[in-house]
């Protein structure tokens, strides 16, 4: 018996069965792959573990002792601890404070800030993470927040460590940090539970693997020795996709998206570059080497201090979503909880929330069968697991959520240049591979693309053209062919670094 | 982009039809829970409270939550896009001053009618354009304002309820039509309105994603600002037609009318399901929230229950009416 | 015949004074065995409501005190209309010019008539103690946001300067609502401001306006001695003055009678309805100056 | 584990000296510029208003404000985990009523004292325990017990105010310490133990946690339900603790004391820069909130200024202390 047995676990909410009759096991010393498609039931076990919902069949086994959590205290009181898809800390507090929430040492009845800073450095130090403990959530990046999330659980010291796509945040040097961290607890002896849709992370780190679908299990591997990627993505999608970029060259027209001296915060010198018409462009970089923040300013999310920005010719004004979006540019955010969904609404709203204005009925009427038209062409289309259009969209799995997002824009009609943000950020092979081709069709059709996204493979894979950003300024330009993973990543390490890096840097199979 | 060959991946809630049939059972149930709590309280209140289920009750009822059912109509609006208008009640009170003053010194009912519903409309404008560009806190700038606006009504009539001249004044409160007071059409008229504004809507639906993620709304083309202080000043104008009818009833401007409204108005929304935290409104939830709070009040009358003793029912009945419409939602968590 | 149904509105059911109204009222109706309607309608639109409310349960006439006399003609229509009989109490309805509605039967006193009585007391005790006008100032606590509540002050203020009170030494203290920690803060910056004063008198609309004045004024040194507070309504704010162990600056409360003006209107409401027997058109009755001395007595006097 | 070679993976705050300074500079700005508002208007008034600047009148001020700044301490950690709450003004009603009444029939003050006190814990108590263990809107909950305690004061009063027979209770409200009245070492007490607890305690830092994310804070095993009750609790103690004094101070339990008192407690809350939205609370903001309410009122006072145009003056004064503090953000937001 495993340390960690799920035992026949089944779950359901109104309208969805999200989970039956799963078993598996997880033994001590050893990582644990969970793989499934998007809605799969991955997260929903591990909110079981984590003692956030009450199964409605089956039970937990913990080291041969049956458990029943009734609440997150009582997971964590068992030595659980989870690191949650969405993540989970108070903006408005520290660091230090967010590592140690729900547990600050305290003397005389006070919270001890010394000790609970030493501890804090030190610990971090051990980790071999650089944050400062004083600084507040809100003022770190995603990426750094994703970090201190990862750190909050393991500094836990618990028993089973569960991490649900841990990594969808994290640039290449902290992703390594975190297997660092992983090797040495399973070296430690703890049983954990991976969950992520990069199957080479899964390869590299995992011992065994199971695969749900559906909310059934399909499949366990006991050891993944001799197992191909084929395999895995065979079982997980029912269907074999043997490239999953499955790249298509097509002609490309002129130039339809002139980005030109545009300056603002986050942007170290003005920034400046073209795209084509049926051209994808891919930007990488590290975290925080400011292309998010380059997109925000191009598409006047935030106000920029100079430069323009010109579509087929057209200079758009400056600062102004709206007058951006009817020249034909729209942009699909990175952080989809923040600054993409409609977590109330329902999921055909936020798909149709901005096409919608195509299609009013004497200028301020909605055109209901339309909207729940495409709502369903896309639900079926990027396969969005939801037991209908108009269930909200914060009850839907993380990566259904964000296809749903993605659809908003791909609803637009007269789409002329899109500018698209890490866009398969916590996505699985399969719906992967069919947003890929949705680019594609996009930009047969015409369409300027822009794809940010700190997946190299995805970014050699994908685009025509790649632009490398480093510390606020473009440091690199490659066409498909000249684009290898060497030659970008030196060009988007910070100077200095890159030699040192550049060794250490992991081998990505695409 | 129709390549809908590969057939739909998920094969949801497997389950049979019976099951179904009860999931749809209880989606109604939901979905009309506070409904059906007012339908039972009214049926309860007409078998045991005499004289309750009459024609003249029921219409004096209706008119008792007219001015309350107008403007937490709009309210839903302000509500749903996570604002908050604590204004109203002055508003109220202001436009029925100015509306006699400016009949008075014009003789014209129609130019008083006018210059007040423009006065509620710039307050409301005010309201939004601080709140939305500025960004202030909509609780500190309706505070604010709510003194303002009641400041001007004391100063412009000096304290004094200020009497209507011309008899045609009157007439738009108490006239009846078809058998019910104008007021109560008018009312009836708003929840059409503001119902089809927020459901049929462009307006409505960007009201309700501003309130879900006014970020989101943004990045997504929404012009949040335009739309929030569009939303408070129809609420503004609204109040204002509001306060019009009120002194047309009372034949009177008076300046401390409607103290304690906006914490009436928002009760009642709130009541109807309409969620403090903005993304979340319906018109019949709210319609029913207004009914209950006015039958209510009504019921303790016609009981000739004890002042006092007033107090404490209202504050039971408000208790229990969320209660009860709140065990939906435990049902659906976990 | 149906049985008689009466309504009494009253503007502030919580104030003790309408609920001894109501208390006797109930006695009337116990004794002539009618079903007596309590109803409070703080607000105009809560009056017509409450109006309404009575038509439906089939009253025929009602009783009423206003929360403001300037809705006089929508009442007077509106219970034409639901076919009620009609009658004030307290405070009387007025037209749109302002004048009295002479058709409405009314039982009350004056606002301003009280005030003068509240002001003709504390100049006598002035007189009684000796003190020089131009040391002593006077506190008018004030709430100007209600009609009667100005006319009460007003009318002090008519009867202080009548008797020779120098106009020059009122100082206006506004309460921002009517409860005793409001007046309280007025009259605390009223006598900061004033630091040359020897004295102080004190009124405003009611006992509790009057009591705030008096615990700031003994916060600031001014006791029973150097301190005259009349106050109107003889509530229970007063008596406990009254039964403390020693004198305070609160000297006396203008007591009017709930009783006659809660029982007389009941009965002659009921005669109006059951043998259409029409009541006075007018009675206004006077209130009566109770103080730590005569409290006792004089409210036995009044039946209460 | 210690492989700490690698180039630290992230690097905060590069910055030189020079910009660090300015940093700093403007850090000290945002944090207090509150207060810098409130010293600046003080010194304003203290040149401008005659008598404002005395002894005699910053006292008569501080007692002013002292049952709000008490009240305003603990409503503080209720919005900060993002809560609310309306039934403080009946508490302060009901516990100055029961007080009196306990004293009387006991002939024993530190009974009635202990009574009032118990009372509000257990209306606090019943507020928290319906918002957090049913799940219940705050504000609708508070509105239900706001009238139901309200009843409960006019109920046990009989409508009247309650004398106390024994004039030692008079003492806590009038006797003076050190030159200061004993109403204003309580609350001053209260701000200084309030302040700890929320900075120091792992009670405060649950709070903001609370407010701040109440999922990651249920998630990191913060027992969620607990402290919100515990929130009003104390808060129902303090109301009741408040409202014995202000009995004390005006020699009588009242039963119509306190209303309108919750909505100037939320008012100085948020003014002093406590988010509605949870999560972020500081008590010098509090306290000079809570004062910025009280000088302004004082001061118009002072000045003789007309009842009507004190709306105004109120209304405005409000907004702009907001708005200036509002520069600070959008200067911090890019
Ligand atoms: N609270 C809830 N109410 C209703 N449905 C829910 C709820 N939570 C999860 N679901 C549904 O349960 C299913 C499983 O979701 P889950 O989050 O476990 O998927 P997942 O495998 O983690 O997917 P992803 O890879 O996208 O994160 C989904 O269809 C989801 O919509
Ligand atoms: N609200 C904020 N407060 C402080 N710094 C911020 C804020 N938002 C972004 N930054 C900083 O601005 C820089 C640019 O961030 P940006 O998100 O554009 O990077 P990126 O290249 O898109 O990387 P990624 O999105 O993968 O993190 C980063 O250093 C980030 O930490
Ligand atoms: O409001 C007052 C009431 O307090 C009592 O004094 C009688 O007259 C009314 O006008
Ligand atoms: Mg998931
Ligand atoms: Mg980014």
């Amino acid at each position: 018996m495993s340390f960690l047995e799920f035992q026949g676990i089944g779950k359901a909410f109104p309208g969805v069965r999200a989970l039956s009759d799963v078993s598996f096991g997880v033994d001590a010393g050893s990582v644990h792959g969970l793989l499934g498609e998007n809605g799969a039931g991955k997260s929903t076990m591990m909110k079981i573990l984590g003692g956030e919902y009450v199964p409605n069949e089956g039970r937990l086994v913990i080291d041969g002792q049956p458990r029943a959590f009734r609440s997150a205290a009582d997971a964590i009181e068992a030595g659980v601890a989870i690191i949650h898809q969405e993540l989970q800390y108070v903006p408005e507090l520290s660091v230090m404070e967010n590592l140690l929430l729900g547990r600050l040492p305290t003397r005389l009845g006070l919270v001890d800030r010394r000790r609970a800073l030493d501890w804090t450095r030190q610990r971090l130090n051990a980790l071999g993470v650089d944050l400062d403990p004083r600084a507040k959530l809100k003022q770190l990046s995603i990426g750094q927040r994703q970090m201190v999330e990862i750190c909050k659980a393991v500094l836990r010291d618990a028993k089973i460590l569960a991490l649900d796509e841990p990594t969808s945040s994290l640039s290449h040097r902290e992703t390594d940090v975190l297997f660092r961290l992983v090797r040495d607890l399973k070296a430690q002896g703890k049983a954990m539970i991976y969950i992520s849709h990069r199957l080479d992370e899964i390869f590299e780190l995992c011992d065994a693997a199971t695969i749900f679908r559906d909310g059934r299990k399909v499949a366990d591997f006991p050891t993944l020795e001799g197992i191909t990627r084929d395999t895995l993505v065979q079982r997980m999608v029912g269907r074999e996709i043997s490239d999953i970029f499955g790249y298509r060259p097509r002609v490309q027209g002129d130039v339809r998206l002139a980005v030109r001296d545009v300056t603002g915060h986050a942007v170290a010198e003005p920034i400046g570059f073209d795209v084509r018409a049926g051209e994808i462009v891919g930007f990488f970089g590290l975290v925080g080497a400011g292309r998010s923040e380059t997109m925000r300013l191009i598409y006047g999310a935030d106000s920029r201090s100079g430069g323009t920005v010109a579509i087929d010719g057209k200079t758009l004004r400056s600062s102004d979503i709206r007058s951006a979006i009817r020249g034909g540019l729209m942009y699909c955010p990175e952080d989809r909880k923040e600054d993409g969904i409609i977590g109330v609404r329902s999921v055909a709203e936020n798909i149709n929330i901005s096409a919608r204005r195509n299609h009013l009925r004497a200028g301020m009427f909605v055109n209901e069968t339309n909207e729940a038209r495409t709502a369903d062409i896309f639900i079926e289309r990027l396969r969005i697991r939801t037991p209908n259009r108009r269930q909200e969209i914060r009850l839907l799995s993380g990566g259904n959520q964000q296809k749903a997002v993605l659809s908003r824009w791909l609803a637009e009609k007269d789409l002329r240049v899109l500018i698209i943000d890490e866009p398969t950020r916590g996505i699985d092979v399969g719906a992967k591979n069919e947003i890929y081709n949705v680019l594609y069709e996009l930009a047969e059709r015409g369409v300027a693309i822009v794809m940010v996204s700190s997946e190299l493979p995805e970014v050699l894979g994908v685009s025509d053209r790649v632009i490398v950003m480093c510390g606020g300024r473009i440091t690199g330009e490659f066409t498909r062919e000249q684009a290898s993973e060497e030659a970008v990543l030196a060009r988007a390490l910070p100077e200095g670094a890159a030699r040192a890096d550049a060794n250490t840097t992991r081998t990505v199979s695409p | 982009m129709t390549d809908s060959k590969t057939a739909p991946a998920l094969d949801l809630a497997p389950g049979s039809s019976n099951t179904e049939r009860r999931a749809a059972f209880w989606r109604f149930v939901d979905d009309y829970s506070l409904i059906l709590i007012f339908i039972a309280l009214f049926a309860v209140l007409s078998c045991t409270v005499e004289y309750f289920f009459s024609w003249d009750n029921v219409v004096g009822l209706a008119l008792s939550v007219s001015q309350i059912g107008m403007v937490a109509c709009t309210m839903m609006f302000c509500l749903a896009s996570r604002d908050f208008d604590l204004s109203v009640g002055s508003t109220v009170a202001f436009a029925g001053v100015l509306c006699a003053i400016v009949s008075n010194a014009t003789g014209s009912v129609t130019l008083g009618i006018a210059a007040a519903l423009m006065a509620g409309a710039a307050i409301g404008f005010v309201n939004g354009a601080v709140i939305a560009k500025l960004k202030i806190n909509a609780l500190i700038t309706t505070l604010a304002t709510m003194e303002i606006v009641r400041g001007l009504a004391f100063i412009s009539s000096q304290g004094q309820a200020v009497g209507v001249a011309n008899e045609a004044f009157f007439s738009i409160g108490s006239s009846i039509l078809f058998g019910l007071p104008a007021p109560v059409w008018v009312t009836l008229a708003c929840f059409v309105l503001f119902g089809v504004l927020l459901n049929k809507t462009i307006y409505g639906r960007n009201t309700l994603a501003i309130g879900g993620n006014p970020d989101a709304a943004r990045l997504a083309g929404v012009s949040v600002d335009r739309t929030r202080i569009l939303i408070f000043l129809v609420q503004g104008a609204v109040a204002a037609l509001a306060g019009i009818i009120l002194a047309s009833r009372m034949t009177s401007g008076q300046p401390n009318a409607g103290e304690g409204f906006e914490l009436n108005v928002i009760s009642a929304c709130v009541l109807g399901g309409v969620s403090l935290m903005g993304g979340r409104a319906s018109i019949s939830g709210v319609l029913v929230g207004v009914l209950i709070m006015g039958t209510v009040q009504n019921a303790m009358s016609l009981m000739n229950i004890d002042a006092f003793y007033q107090y404490l029912v209202r504050g039971t009945i408000l208790l229990i009416a969320v209660l009860v419409d709140q065990l939906k939602n435990r049902r659906q968590s976990r | 015949a149906d049985t008689v149904k009466i309504g009494f509105v009253v503007k502030q059911p919580e104030e003790p004074w309408f609920q001894d109204e109501w208390k006797y009222a109930e006695q009337a109706a116990k004794e002539k065995g009618f079903t007596l309607v309590k109803i409070g309608a703080p607000s105009g639109d809560q009056v017509l409501t409450a109006i309404d409310n009575l038509k439906a349960q089939h009253a025929q006439g009602f009783i009423i005190c206003t929360p403001d006399v300037k809705l006089g003609p929508s009442i007077v229509a509106k219970s034409k209309i639901n076919n009620l009989k009609l009658m004030t109490v307290d405070d009387r309805l007025v037209d749109g010019s302002g004048k009295p509605i002479e058709t409405v039967p009314h039982m009350g006193i004056s606002a301003s008539k009280i005030g003068e009585q509240v002001g003709e007391a504390i100049a006598a005790e002035i007189k009684k103690r000796g003190w020089k006008p131009e040391d002593t100032g006077a506190l008018r606590i004030s709430y100007d946001q209600l009609p009667t509540a100005r006319d009460r002050t007003d009318g002090a203020i008519a009867a202080l300067t009548a008797a020779g009170f120098p106009k020059a030494n009122i100082v206006n203290a506004p309460e921002a609502k009517t409860d005793t920690e409001n007046a309280f803060n007025a009259a605390n910056i009223a006598i900061t401001q004033h630091p040359n004063f020897k004295h102080w008198i004190a009124f405003g609309l009611n006992d509790e306006a009057v009591l705030g004045a008096v615990r700031a004024a003994e916060g600031r040194g001014f006791r029973a001695e150097n301190m005259i507070g009349v106050g109107i309504g003889g509530s229970r704010s007063a008596l406990n003055e009254f039964a403390k162990g020693q004198p305070t600056g609160f000297y006396g409360s203008v007591l009017i009678s709930p009783k006659r003006h809660g029982y007389e209107t009941s009965i002659n409401m009921y005669d109006w309805i059951a043998s259409n027997k029409a009541p006075p058109m007018l009675t206004l009755t006077t209130g009566k100056l109770v103080t730590r001395d005569n409290a006792a007595e004089v409210r036995k006097e009044m039946g209460l």
